[in-house]
């Protein structure tokens, strides 16, 4: 019984991963304390770095372009600011 | 009795907390975080605030400051150090502490006054407490989810090293008297040495009736002994 | 490049208006200089639609220091203290992006403050939203109140009072009003006049990005087809570098070294650059090659467009400079010689050595275009609500009704998050009439409130705008602080349509009449029009925010009740006036009529014996009367005490909702200990006051004989529930 | 010169992600209110979703193996709380 629902659940799963990030124009006070503060702990060669947020998600669905259209909804619904964020969605 | 407090960029209970030490006739002086060397001092207190905005982490960055360094060795020697708010963050991100701040259950920034029962008051942060005693102390954080794990959970337990918890304004510690969602209703903590505490609560907010109330003044007069 | 009519209209700029340029610079502008005189010219720097009416306002008294036209206005408290404060609308930019609008409202609100040399001591904020059912109203507020507290809490500011409203009106145009109030020696105020030529211009702060090019740079897309760089970006706060501004320019402006001094808000460079030279009959000459930039390849356009925020300007004294950056540097930002002035009272724009710009300082500040719009008058509205024919509802219910509504729910859910504690002097936190600062190692303190009615302004804007004022002074008053002077944030639509204009017009005839009989002098503001979408115009609002002092603080007072069997006293009359109430709104969805009137005799003398009555520590707690009438004061003064009331009903007034629920101004609730019965009637007598003894405090239970009775707790959860169910 | 230096700063440069994400024993205050969220905006087939951030960073070093070193670090001394968080580091 365990051994089938969990056969059941892996087959009906897919996985995906979702990087947000702000866009390249909006400010981003948050990196430029951390390249700062990595500067001044000695890693000067560290030439830029640009922050965001991670999500991995997982759905039960089997379709994979079913469960790609979720996914970018709850990006453009919940998980994206799409006035000051990017994203990329990755299938894991 | 010396008292240091230690100025970061984004500090901002610096003044609050000089005030309060003042007014319990500490020889206080502030220390801008990039000197390289402490005033001697009996105790150094780290303030609450926003060190470098909170990026990052609450606490991480100031936690990697030249002048912790310098806390770290006073804190081995044996100093009396007091972390408040994101002083208590910026412990944790040094080691000085063990466990870390997550974001509050209800992710937004929380500030009330909350009650909390005094769980020791042998040490010198607490001496003039009676053991659970329940105070009212305000509170104003957006990461005070405390979180450590078992082992040491067992230890704080064991070793009596929690200093306060939230509790209801009858003393019990439950669901409903937890703020932010910390673990077991810890609000304060101290080390292995019991030299150095760590607390979410402002005391120093606590100090003046025609403020609020004057249950923080005896965590400083437990430090004038 | 060719300016086309496109062009202009891309800009914002009127046909009539762009040859008014032409004229003014004898050329045709080139595109940098046409979008300085955008900038300049439009309607939030140019105030060319509401100069004429806002002239009118009073803006004098004995405590002003200093009335508009400054960054914030300035008021005397004694003792060399000054109390620096303005008030400022971001409503735009919140409801494309909430949480950052609001928090860069915020930003900019204390850069006002601090500009001007204070020490921001204090926060609030007026709120509007639309429905709590619109789609979008939920995650606005969530995002709006987190902004707020987002940059204050960092700041390290404590917001302390302010106002959260629902109405439809709202729904496609919310409004973000923020208030800063600071604190100086009053011998250290910093203005913004540059003087002295050859002085140099400094910029310090934050870099420049592209934020917030606004419909200028849309223009900009259309000539450069490879735009997506071009692109307006949403602005962000950075509260912890303005946190390190805030403490730089202080640091600074401890000795004497600034000249002259202006943030970059709106129109950023343009702006602030522009106003110093203005205000000192003098040039100003920017090399832009030098002004810090967060990205690559920013044209002269963008940087003199750009609101990036975080940003100040300042014109040092000779000699200073390496002082100076000292200080900037300690505090981990940009300092950078970008100018000087010039004596040629031009702005004059250097780029890779060329000039690339050239603009007569006075064609873009006092030449700009004033207009006297037309403006028509509001009929007085016929309707009256025959009460006696409507389905009569009982008192409790009509009560809980009220208590549970989004707009008079406890707003706990939204003050609990903001830090009020910080700074350590905070005496009254929200939740009372007004919030009370006190001033820092001193014994007196600051008494502060905002206030709107923006449906009343909608019925009668000349009686809506009285009473707004009125409304304020109360709340002032309440707490036991002597009004001093306000700010005000004008919320209207669009100017250019005559009914809208009318508006403005007739709540600032309101607002000027009762400032000036109450002397309540006007001493900063900002006016916000276009609020709205197409032809659907919000409701007129204008937002008064009033700072009062007290003296000596001893006892601070708030709402309250103390004690049972404590007298509760009602100080003014009752005629029942329910139109426009929120008795109707809520119960009955009855929207038309006429605003309560506002008798400012009756108004000004109540407040001046309550005041009196209050200093003279004859009163236990008190409250001004205002939406929902007599029993919701009530309520609210239970709620917050877990004391209840013991209430007889006045025989004087045949009908129990329009006794309880009217709303007739100029009234106050007093509770009075039994030992100051005598002295207190005796003063309202002398003073020809008319009040009634309404009934005593009592234990548990909120009490109107006959009517209803309800257990404390029961009240405290019908006014609580609603934020933490939405 | 312009072309050469442009060349140069490419060839100069490695970029990596790296992703840092909660251990999984420590409560994820953040990923339940978004699944919880995401569940009441009806997306009711989300099984699982972890939070986390994400930091894009490129350095001045052609040695990868080396370079790999230094991301290691900073996530090491600043980036990661090691006590909560663990990352992975990719070359991209
Ligand atoms: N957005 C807000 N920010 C801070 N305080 C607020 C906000 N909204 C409401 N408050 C506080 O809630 C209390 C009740 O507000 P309100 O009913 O408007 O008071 P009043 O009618 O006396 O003006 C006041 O103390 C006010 O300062
Ligand atoms: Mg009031």
């Amino acid at each position: 019984m365990v051994e089938l629902s969990l056969l059941n659940s892996r087959k009906n799963k897919l996985k995906f991963s979702i990087i947000v990030t702000l866009k390249k124009e909006v400010l981003d006070p948050q990196g430029k304390v951390v390249q700062n503060t990595l500067n001044n702990l000695g890693m000067g060669n560290l030439k830029d770095i640009r922050q965001g947020k991670y999500f991995e998600i997982e759905i039960d669905e089997i379709d994979q372009s079913l469960a790609e259209k979720k996914v970018t909804q709850m990006c453009e619904k919940l998980l994206v600011n799409l006035i000051i964020e990017d994203y990329k969605i990755n299938k894991i | 009795m010396k008292s240091s407090v230690i100025v970061f960029p984004g500090s901002n209970c610096d003044r609050d907390i000089a005030v309060a030490l003042e007014k319990m006739q500490f020889k206080n002086k502030m220390v801008w975080h990039k000197e390289t060397s402490l005033p001697k001092s009996d105790l150094i207190v780290i303030p609450g605030g926003f060190s470098y905005g909170d990026y990052l982490r609450s606490g991480a960055i100031a936690g990697k400051s030249l002048i912790i360094s310098e806390v770290i060795k006073a804190a081995n020697s044996g100093c009396l150090i007091l972390g408040i708010c994101n002083g208590f963050q910026i412990l944790t991100e040094t080691g000085l502490l063990k466990g870390t701040l997550l974001r509050n259950k209800n992710l937004k920034f929380i500030n009330k006054d909350v009650n909390i029962k005094v769980l020791n008051n042998k040490s010198k942060f607490t001496s003039k407490y009676k053991l659970n005693q329940v105070l009212k102390i305000n509170i104003a954080h957006n990461e005070g989810n405390y979180f450590t794990n078992e082992k040491h959970l067992t230890e704080l337990n064991t070793e009596r090293l929690i200093a306060f918890k939230y509790c209801d304004k009858n003393g019990n510690i439950n669901e409903n008297s937890n703020p932010n969602g910390a673990i077991d209703n810890i609000a304060g903590i101290f080390n292995s040495k019991k030299n150095i505490l760590g607390m979410m609560p402002h005391p120093e907010r606590m100090i003046d009736n025609m403020i609020s109330n004057t249950d923080g003044v005896n965590l400083f007069s437990s430090l004038l002994n | 490049m060719e300016i086309t009519e496109k062009i202009v209209k891309k800009h914002g700029l009127k046909k009539e208006e762009y040859h008014r340029i032409k004229k003014l610079m004898k050329r045709d502008p080139n595109l940098l200089e046409l979008g300085i005189f955008s900038a300049m010219w439009n309607e939030h720097c140019s105030y060319k639609s509401s100069r004429l009416h806002l002239k009118k306002l009073p803006t004098k008294g004995k405590q002003v220091i200093q009335g508009p036209g400054e960054n914030a206005g300035v008021i005397d408290i004694g003792d060399n203290d000054a109390i620096v404060f303005k008030i400022e609308s971001h409503n735009h930019p919140s409801y494309i992006e909430p949480y950052q609008g609001a928090a860069t409202g915020v930003g900019g609100i204390l850069r006002d403050v601090f500009t001007m040399g204070a020490r921001p001591i204090a926060l609030l904020n007026s709120i509007h939203f639309g429905s709590p059912s619109h789609p979008k109203t939920k995650s606005l507020l969530n995002g709006v109140v987190s902004g707020i507290g987002g940059y204050g809490n960092c700041m390290g500011i404590p917001t302390v009072a302010g106002e959260t409203k629902f109405n439809d009106t709202y729904n496609e145009n919310i409004l973000v009003n923020a208030m800063a109030v600071g604190h100086t020696n009053k011998n250290k105020i910093f203005y913004s006049k540059a003087k002295g030529v050859n002085k140099l211009v400094v910029y310090v702060g934050s870099k420049t990005g592209r934020d917030g090019i606004h419909g200028a740079s849309m223009a900009s897309a259309e000539f450069d087809e490879n735009s997506e760089e071009k692109k307006p970006t949403v602005q962000v706060g950075d509260p912890f570098t303005e946190k390190l501004l805030l403490e730089a320019c202080l640091e600074l402006m401890k000795d004497d070294s600034i000249i002259a001094i202006q943030d970059m808000g709106a129109a950023g460079l343009t702006s602030s650059s522009v106003e110093m030279a203005s205000k000192g009959s003098l040039g100003i000459e920017l090399e832009l090659d030098k002004v810090p930039c967060r990205e690559k390849n920013m044209t002269p356009y963008e940087m003199m467009l750009s609101e990036s925020q975080e940003r100040m300007l300042i014109i040092l004294e000779d000699g200073k400079e390496n002082y100076a950056k000292k200080i900037f540097k300690k505090w981990d930002l940009d300092f950078v010689v970008i100018g000087k002035t010039t004596s040629t009272n031009n702005l004059t724009l250097k780029f890779h050595g060329k000039i690339e710009g050239e603009i007569p300082i006075d064609a873009l500040s006092s030449k700009a275009p004033i207009y006297d719009r037309k403006w028509s008058k509001k009929k007085a509205s016929k309707k009256k609500t025959d009460i006696k024919k409507l389905k009569k509802i009982k008192l409790e219910d009509a009560l809980v009704k009220i208590l549970s509504s989004p707009n008079h729910s406890n707003k706990s859910w939204i003050t609990n998050q903001y830090d009020q504690m910080v700074m350590g002097d905070t005496v009254q936190r929200s939740g009372s009439d007004a919030a009370i600062i006190r001033i820092h190692n001193k014994n007196k303190a600051i008494a502060v409130s905002v206030d709107s009615s923006a449906n009343y302004c909608k019925s009668n804007p000349v009686s809506g705008g009285k009473q707004i004022v009125c409304e304020n002074w109360r709340n002032i008053i309440s707490v036991g602080a002597k009004p001093l002077a306000i700010t005000n944030c004008l919320n209207f639509g669009n100017p250019e349509d005559e009914k809208i204009m009318g508006e403005f017009a007739e709540c600032l005839i309101g607002i000027k009449e009762a400032c000036e009989f109450l002397s309540y002098p006007v001493v900063s503001g900002n006016v916000s029009f276009y609020n709205g979408t197409n032809r659907k115009n919000i409701f007129p609002t204008p937002v008064i925010g009033g700072v009062g002092l007290i003296n000596n603080l001893k006892k601070p007072l708030n709402h309250n009740f103390k004690n049972e069997n404590n007298i509760i006293i009602l100080i003014g009359k009752t005629f029942g006036h329910l139109d426009q109430s929120c008795y109707l709104k809520e119960n009955y969805s009855i929207h038309d009529g006429m605003p309560p009137e506002i008798n400012l005799l009756n108004e000004k003398n109540n407040g001046d014996v309550v005041l009196n009555l209050i200093q003279a520590n004859l009163v236990s707690a008190a409250h001004d009367v205002s939406s929902g009438g007599l029993v919701v004061a009530l309520s609210e003064m239970s709620i917050g005490s877990n004391l209840g009331i013991k209430i007889e009903k006045s025989k004087k007034l045949r009908n129990t909702a329009q006794y309880f629920f009217g709303e007739d101004q100029g009234r106050y609730v007093l509770e009075i200990d039994k030992k100051n019965l005598i002295s207190v009637e005796k003063t309202l007598k002398n003073n020809d006051i008319f009040y009634e003894n309404i009934g005593i405090t009592q234990k548990d239970y909120f009490e109107i004989e006959g009517e209803m009775r309800l257990s404390i707790n029961d009240l405290y959860e019908i006014n609580n529930q609603w934020y933490n169910n939405y």
